[in-house]
């Protein structure tokens, strides 16, 4: 393992930045390109909000965990919660799907977490709790293109 | 997360959204932009998001949000200066339309002949 | 509580900067003065460098954790590592002092976290471990002079 | 963490430190100076920290260790442009002393005075 870290935190909104932020400040050691960065950053966003907003009801109590390692150019990050779960994940999945549409969400996020990694993994139990495994492999850093 | 409102005429909106864009700043600038289109003679949302460093769904939400707010009274939703990365979000969600290659000037300049039917 | 934060990560140098970031970060809500905030990651970066170097030698494999917790303007972190431990608390705190003068440590870690912040308390048993816990209030936004 | 090194004639040299200096980034730096410093004919190292934006007890290593060794042929040590808070680290480990409030220039000026005795 180059690296690993376990951030955990408790369900309020102003968490997501520090997510997003403890997470770019992790792969810096990757060197990732502009795009890179940001579509990465986007998944945790979407992942983290999805905890806060779905698991938790941003109560200010449940605790979020990210277990992210590094290996390589690959990074695999968890975010877990311990909130209300998912009953059909595969329901869920589908775009623009959303259990929260009078609070504008918009039910892009999965769409948003597959289309910007390479593996999402979802693994819930119903009032127990969900675990979305993101899988992202970076582009080797002579091959992709850099603003410099 | 900061933002700019400037009201262009009774009918135009120009929203230059700054910082980050997530689910926790999407309260504040909905809190100040509902009540501007409620009131009733604007015809135009312009968001402008070329000071914006980053947008997760929750900026779609907001868009979107507004745009059936728009939809009784025909109204028109401008996006301008999106980042490569917001781009795709964008079209995922089916906005891409919307999105503008011109810059605000140029917007605003032919907005003039189809607000005001010059 | 407002709010609070684990971090754990692998004694790894590369994670001292990390470690400042989260920490600059969870205090945003704060909004510190620049004075403060440079304060306060000196204060983080000595305590987390510590538990890397004199606890686990750097061996990438240790665990360290940082509990952060906010109440209104006040920030209690502990610092814990599963280390070597620290035989002489006392010797330990007294500037100039350190262990590894070979690895140009200068002794002053401990007297910097003491002089910027308002309580530093070591807990740390031989071959156990060690937790420092630092305690650090914010000036009332109105009363401090702020470069804007 | 990023560093810049100058060679002013045979007797100087200028260490500009950017970005962040803690124990990680130590290494890189302290390993580009040394060498500099045991061939021989330095007397004079600066310090530049202006574009330096974080520096914890680290720095004060670094700083000491190569006053050591230039302590035997008598070497000079100049800090310059330390932030307030570098200022009161430097303060608590006794480095006070060695902080100037000339600019990089003002000093090159009277080191060439101080060098080359003239
Ligand atoms: N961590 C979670 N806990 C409980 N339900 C979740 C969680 N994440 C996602 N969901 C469910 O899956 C749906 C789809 O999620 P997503 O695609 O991210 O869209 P959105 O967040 O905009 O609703 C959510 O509306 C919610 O019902
Ligand atoms: N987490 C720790 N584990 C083991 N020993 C420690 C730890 N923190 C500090 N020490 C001991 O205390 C001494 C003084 O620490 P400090 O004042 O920070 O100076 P320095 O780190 O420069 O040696 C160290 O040299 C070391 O022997």
């Amino acid at each position: 393992m180059d690296n690993e870290i376990t951030l955990s935190f408790i369900a309020k909104s102003e968490n997501e930045a520090l997510a997003r932020m403890v997470m770019s400040s992790f792969i810096a050691a990757i060197d990732p390109t502009i795009e890179e960065l940001s579509e990465f950053k986007t998944v945790i966003s979407e992942a983290v909000t999805n905890a806060i907003v779905h698991g938790y009801e941003e109560d200010g109590v449940g605790k979020i965990e990210i277990h992210a390692q590094r290996l390589d150019r690959e990074i695999v990050v968890s975010i877990v919660d311990y909130g209300r779960g998912i009953r059909d994940v595969s329901q869920a999945r589908e775009p623009l799907f959303t259990t929260k549409p009078e609070q504008e969400r918009s039910g892009m996020g999965f769409t948003i977490m597959e289309s910007f990694s390479d593996d999402v993994e979802i693994y819930s139990i119903p009032d127990r709790g969900t675990t979305v495994t993101i899988t992202k492999r970076f582009v080797p850093i002579q091959e992709s293109s850099r603003i410099v | 997360m900061m933002h700019e409102v400037e009201r262009v005429g009774d009918e135009i909106i120009i929203i230059r959204l700054k910082g980050e864009l997530d689910h926790h700043s999407t309260t504040d600038i909905r809190n100040e932009i509902v009540p501007l289109i409620k009131n009733g003679s604007i015809k135009v949302l312009v968001w402008n998001l070329k000071d914006l460093n980053f947008m997760d769904s929750s900026g779609i939400g907001l868009i979107l949000g507004r745009m059936r707010e728009l939809a009784p009274i025909e109204g028109q939703t401008i996006i301008v200066n999106p980042s490569p990365t917001m781009k795709k979000i964008f079209q995922f969600a089916g906005l891409s339309p919307y999105i503008y290659n011109e810059s605000e000037i140029e917007i605003m300049s032919k907005l003039g002949g189809i607000v005001y039917g010059q």
